[in-house]
């Protein structure tokens, strides 16, 4: 063999060692923003401590009491559970505009299947649970098995879903006292347990466990990997042997579940079954995990970023209501708060990359 | 000493008014206002987190003017148990006892005016009527419902179903749309149901910004002089629409009177802890209701547009 | 000998556009078979007919004289037909270990495993750093790091890493050297070897001659769509490949050189 | 040299004319279909055109007239500008949830200039457009400069401006009657004209032609393809020389600027200046936009799609209604319609593919 | 001679990973400067540094004797250096001529071109095919065919046919032929000698050695994030460039062999 055949043999004699680069001492801000590079989902964590800490300052005990710090949990915890099923539909690079209608649907189902046919509350739970996974799927089939655009399938689901809901429902709410009397179990969700000053409702603790278990699933379960993978590029997904479409089904059933939930525990929030409710359950879901750093785009993010995201929103508007601006007033500087909110995030990563 | 008002919305000027009032009414008092409004008409959970935030921040008593009449109860209950005085105002909550006391117009008797002014402006001609019913949106909340079953009662139609609009059988009816409660909603829903029969001549409406949007649908097909709208709520623009013609007939409805009132009734809570009481012969304080219309028919009392002029609410 | 990986008649449109006009192909057990032509003669998209990843317009393909249809990759990869795709088809934002235990994760032992599902990383990130350590992708300092953040050889090098470790049947590597450095590139030569002589036989498309030469036992020349001929790089030199494939010089008649 | 290096050499002889393929013959539907797809902003248009047909069938000349057909050409007409600004951000992978807002925010500038300030009405025109364009130029900053995603950075956006639009106008009213006397220039896109039995406005013909300008500037000049580029892929089109950064800030000032536009045209269709107005411009854009079948995720698409996207749906409500479904059903059978015409639309591509 | 473009002590980190490590860099007038090294040595990065895609941490970078920072490869075009990425940067979704004249389209003469900033298509088709058939990409079928339709290796004919075209400085290619035929890399190397007659330098970046001492007038081995020498392929055999880039070998100690 000539020499230019040859002359790949020289690689035989190399260096085997895995090269070794020196690492810059860093000090402590270093060492937290390599931290907070690693762990992204922390960076929302930061901002969360920082406008608590603000508000505090500013507000003293009247914010920074037990009870309104709870209260600031219980206000969130319908769209941090609803934020929970979207962000598992956005890590797929989809997104689910009809939560909101899911939820409702499902609470309304609840509802008339125990005081409208008499059916045991268990049942009719299950019955509520069926219906919002049952939507779920028909979103997921539509977009895995069709492959329409998700966009368009949950907006036509949400109007589908919010449609049959008044119809079915004739508009008529059911009351509260009359759940506390004969279903009491439709208002579990609400019940609250004192922790010192500290108000907590079984809702709360629903949302923490939730995000916690989901938390865990994508992380450490081969589907949680599949639906980043999915998100991320689903060609690719599919060429290196994920199962997109099963994958896709399970997430959108997994989300109406979910949705199904909080309705459940929607009625225990605010007591009844309330067929016009809900109707900001979309864009503040979507908001939470936007602002919990989960890309739109799919494949990147952590569903522990959109519970900090939900609760920064639930801070500010909390917030600014105690230091009294009024409706409006609120809604500009929330405006303003969420994408200065969103800008600190970017920077944070930015100097931390 | 802190009052609340928590109303659907800031956005639609009923609701302006009624801050208007009760923040006037509140600095000739003493009082701190602080006011909530959800952000869309029927959003709940917002005033449902509102009335916690006047909990949590120490108010003496709230106004409130409900999206959802029966599950607000809820949260309600829980303000009344801290020890604040929950005044409902322009809608009753349900069950109606529910609130301390409620500061209201009545909507069904609202709708009732209008229905029986249309039915005398026509005379004879009502039995051939056409009528669009325009209506404020497919979850049909109570005031939606009152003043279109008002409207219809007055007119003489069958009402079906009293706690629902749209299942009336009557063919004088072309049909139900939404709109909202704006100017936008307004103009495509009686597009819709011109579309549908050009030839409608009576023209119910949810309130006045839907009437003007209704009004330039039939104006630009030219039909803007031979119908007879309708409405509710006596603004300052919709008494100018009635003294204009563009509407033939609005109920006034005092949304300063209630804001007032209700701020009255909580200085005095906190003050001595008196509870304010009701009008005579009705389960809440009516806030009273008044036709405006510059051709009056007999039997239905009412004042003209000059005179609703004086008294209209922005 | 029966062919092991069997097409005949294959045809593929895209549009106006026909990638393989009644293509025939044969793999035989055990042999390396490379695929070479010029750009767009068609060659991608004949590996992807016969791994499922596209469904061909017409046309046959026979695993073990087995008519298949694959409608998707997973089905070729449960036949046990594993592929580098050219384009590489991994999640850039997941992490190396993710990305080659991508549907066959590795569970935790015992409870953990069954009952919570949960994944055994330690064991996928050893397995993986052993695989690419193989192929001396020792430049990698991180088995955590996402594959977008890898450098273009390193990228290719973890897709080849996976192929051959779960390939059963049959290996199909599409160009696994392109961006691959010179001691790199000869570690992914010698993994072929080692896995042919484990018995499995190999599809490669290569656009590099030497590299073709040395390990192919049949050449597949394909043209314009379609398999133009078999020749065996004993028979032929590579000015003699080079300008069957490129049309200077007319095919050899006999094209089943086995 | 070796021939191993000589090899190469074998190209020079090589053939070097053009690899030519049958075409095979297709016939009139193959025709049809190959021609839909070179041109898939065709195949919404097919929808629409069996849209109308099924209806006309149905409903007869109630339907099929120049009068309902042109009304729906009236009814489109605001959404249709307001879809045109969301093709232009959606087209660069953005979206944009203020178009609404700022809508309203132009028009309210517009009447107050006029009737509280008592400035000449050309200029307050002129100050509605310049507020407008400004407030999508602070969205293009943030976005572009700030690298806040679009989602979030619209979102507030669509607080803030709505906040400010209700303060600012105190929510008042200015009447059709006081307009048409006083500034009639402002109700200038409501102007009708007649042809035939046909009803057209001058904010219809002032869509369609912005469409077609749009059209022409994205498939014909350097700045369109620079936003298919920036929104197919920012990085490379970085790379490869486009300035993305300005590219992305134009692309939100022109907008907001058709926004601005879309507001002036709002106060013809309605009349009067009403800051409530404009509530669901955001999701009736976004919907024709998909149906119209531009990408979300950038890149893919035309904005002639978008227009027939938003007569779909105008088309589907006006003939439900003439149908006599009632306004909940209207509702529901919108929703399923949707997800339909998105379904026959992919349908077409995949059989023309 | 004053180099053309000179780097020094560039460092890039990216988290924990340290791409540039105090690098050095030269290109002279005229000249072909070949870049190689193994997988991950950071080739890329450096080139990146030079020509504005990335911003290096430390380090300057002079072209023509002046500093230069750029921060944006727009910059680095208008200042006449055109790069190939290892990425290609191309709009997928975009048909190739838009692609090829992505950012310096041509408008029609005259008041269309002026006033209606209407983009002279047929003439940029025209040019796009005329570059194209320079490197004998004929199989592409389509001048206006969407580029994600392309195989692997138009694509990158694509990208060397922009740059070659347009660079009027520099000229920079990251390992151009990666996914090229054995006729379409022919041509690319031959255009790579007819730009340099025309006097403008090139860098290349390449894993093949035979094309890398076939055209390169210096060749700069990269190691580990840095310059480990500069030699010239007249007086080294690949083999030991080879050692050099692998570690297996010693580096010769003058460095800059002009
Ligand atoms: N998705 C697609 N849409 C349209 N045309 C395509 C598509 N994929 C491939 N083609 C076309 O099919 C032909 C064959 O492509 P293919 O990728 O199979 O070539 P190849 O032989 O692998 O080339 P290379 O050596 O460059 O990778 C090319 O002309 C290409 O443009
Ligand atoms: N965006 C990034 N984020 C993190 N690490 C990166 C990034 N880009 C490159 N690197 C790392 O920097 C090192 C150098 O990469 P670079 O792409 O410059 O190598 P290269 O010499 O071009 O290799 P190849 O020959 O494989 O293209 C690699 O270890 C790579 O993993
Ligand atoms: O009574 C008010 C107003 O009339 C308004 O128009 C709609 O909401 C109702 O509650
Ligand atoms: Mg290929
Ligand atoms: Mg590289």
């Amino acid at each position: 063999m000539s020499d230019s055949e040859n002359f790949e043999q020289g690689t035989k004699r190399g260096n085997q060692g895995v090269a070794k680069f020196d690492r810059p001492n860093r000090g402590m801000i270093g060492t937290l923003q390599h931290w907070l590079h690693v762990n992204p989902a922390l960076v929302p964590l930061v901002v969360l401590v920082a406008s608590i800490a603000v508000f505090g300052a500013l507000l003293g005990s009247k914010f920074f009491s037990p009870f309104a710090l709870t209260l600031i949990l219980q206000q969130t915890a319908i769209v941090g559970i609803v934020g929970a099923a979207q962000s598992l539909v956005i890590l797929t690079a989809g997104i689910d505009l009809s939560v909101g209608a899911i939820m409702v649907l499902s609470s309304v189902v609840m509802g008339q299947a125990t005081f409208r046919y008499g059916l045991p509350v268990e049942f009719a739970i299950v019955c509520g649970l069926a219906v919002g996974t049952f939507v779920g799927f028909l979103n997921g089939w539509l977009i895995a098995i069709m492959r329409l655009p998700p966009f368009i399938v949950t907006l036509g689901m949400w109007q589908i879903a919010l449609a049959t809901n008044f119809l079915y429902s004739a508009n008529e709410t059911i009351r509260s006292q009359d759940i506390a009397e004969q279903a009491p179990l439709l208002q579990l969700f609400g019940a609250t347990f004192k922790v010192g000053e500290a108000v907590f409702t079984v809702g709360v603790i629903f949302m923490v466990l939730l995000v916690a278990l989901l938390a865990y699933i994508l992380k450490h379960t081969a589907w949680g990997r599949h639906v980043y993978a999915v998100g991320d590029d689903p060609d690719a997904a599919e060429l290196s042997g994920v199962n997109v479409k099963r994958t896709l089904i399970s997430v959108y059933m997994i989300s109406g579940l979910i949705c199904a939930f909080a309705g459940w525990a929607l009625i225990g929030r605010i007591g009844s079954v309330s067929p016009t409710s809900g109707q900001l359950a979309n864009i503040e879901s979507i908001t939470a995990v936007v602002i919990g750093g989960i890309s739109l785009f799919g494949g990147r993010g952590s569903i522990l970023g959109m519970l900090f995201g939900a609760l920064i929103v639930g801070v500010f508007t909390l917030g600014l209501r105690l230091m009294g601006a009024d409706a409006q007033w609120t809604y500009l500087l929330i405006g303003a708060l969420i994408i200065g909110a969103v800008a600190v995030d970017q920077w944070i990563r930015k100097v931390s990359a | 000493d802190t009052v609340c008002l928590i109303t659907k919305t800031d956005t639609n000027p009923f609701f302006v008014k009624m801050k208007e009032g009760a923040e006037a009414k509140a600095t000739e008092l003493g009082m701190t206002l602080k006011s909530f409004a959800g952000k869309i008409d029927g959003d709940h959970e917002t005033q449902v987190a509102a009335i916690e935030t006047c909990i949590a921040d120490g108010a003496k008593g709230i106004l409130l003017t409900a999206s959802d009449t029966s599950s607000i109860t809820g949260s309600v209950k829980q303000a009344r148990d801290a020890g604040l005085l929950v005044i409902a105002l322009d809608t009753p909550l349900d069950p109606i006892d529910a609130a301390d006391a409620t500061f209201a117009t009545d909507n069904f008797l609202a709708g009732e005016l209008i229905g029986k002014w249309a039915l005398g402006t026509l005379g004879a001609e009502a039995a051939n009527a056409k009528i669009a019913m325009l209506d404020l949106g497919v979850s049909q909340p109570s005031v939606d419902v009152l003043r279109d079953q008002g409207f219809l009662q007055g007119f003489g139609i069958d009402l079906a179903d009293p706690n629902k609009w749209g299942d009336e059988t009557d063919p004088r009816i072309v049909g139900n749309d939404v709109t909202a409660g704006n100017e936008e909603g307004g103009r495509k829903a009686m597009e819709n149901l011109l579309a549908k029969d050009p030839m409608i001549n009576v023209v119910y409406t949810i309130n006045e910004p839907a009437a003007a949007g209704a009004y330039e649908a039939l104006k630009s097909i030219g039909r803007e002089k031979d119908v007879l709208i309708v409405s509710v709520d006596g603004g300052c623009p919709g008494v100018a629409n009635v003294r204009d013609g563009v509407i033939g007939a609005t109920s006034q409805q005092y949304p300063l009177l209630m804001a007032s009132k209700g701020v009255e009734a909580i200085a005095a809570w906190a003050k001595d802890g008196t509870k304010p009481t009701n009008t005579e012969g009705k389960n809440f304080f009516d806030t009273g209701v008044t036709l405006i219309t510059n051709t009056p028919v007999e039997g239905v009392d009412s004042i003209d547009a000059a005179k609703g002029a004086e008294l209209c609410w922005g | 000998m029966e062919p092991i990986l069997k097409g005949r008649n294959l045809v593929k449109r895209y549009g106006r556009v026909t990638a393989l006009d009644h293509c025939d192909f044969d793999l035989y057990p055990g042999e390396i078979l490379a695929v070479i032509g010029d750009n767009g003669a068609g060659k991608s998209s004949l590996i992807k007919a016969i791994s499922g990843a596209i469904v061909p317009d017409e046309g046959e393909v026979y695993l073990e004289g087995k008519r298949i249809r694959f409608t998707s990759p997973i089905q070729a990869r449960n036949a046990g037909i594993e592929t580098v795709y050219q384009t590489l088809a991994m999640s850039p934002a997941l992490s190396i270990a993710d990305n080659m235990f991508m549907g066959r994760e590795l569970r935790k032992p015992g409870f953990r495993g069954t009952w919570l599902r949960q994944l055994d990383r330690p064991r996928m990130e050893k397995l993986a750093r052993d695989k690419l350590t193989e192929l001396g992708l020792m430049t990698i300092q991180n088995i955590n790091q996402a594959v977008e953040t890898l450098s273009g050889g390193q990228r290719q090098g973890v897709a080849v890493a996976r192929a051959a470790a779960f390939g059963s049947k049959v290996i199909i590597l599409d160009e696994p050297t392109a961006a691959l450095g010179v001691k790199e590139s000869r570690k992914v030569l010698e993994l072929i070897q080692d896995v042919k002589s484990r018995g499995i036989p190999i599809i490669l498309i290569s656009h590099n001659m030497p590299h073709v030469f040395e390990v192919a036992d049949r050449i597949h020349v394909h043209r314009l769509g379609k398999r133009l001929c078999v020749v065996n790089p004993k028979d032929y030199t590579m000015s003699d490949a080079v300008a069957f494939m490129t049309g200077a010089k007319e095919p050899p008649l006999e094209t089943a050189a086995v």
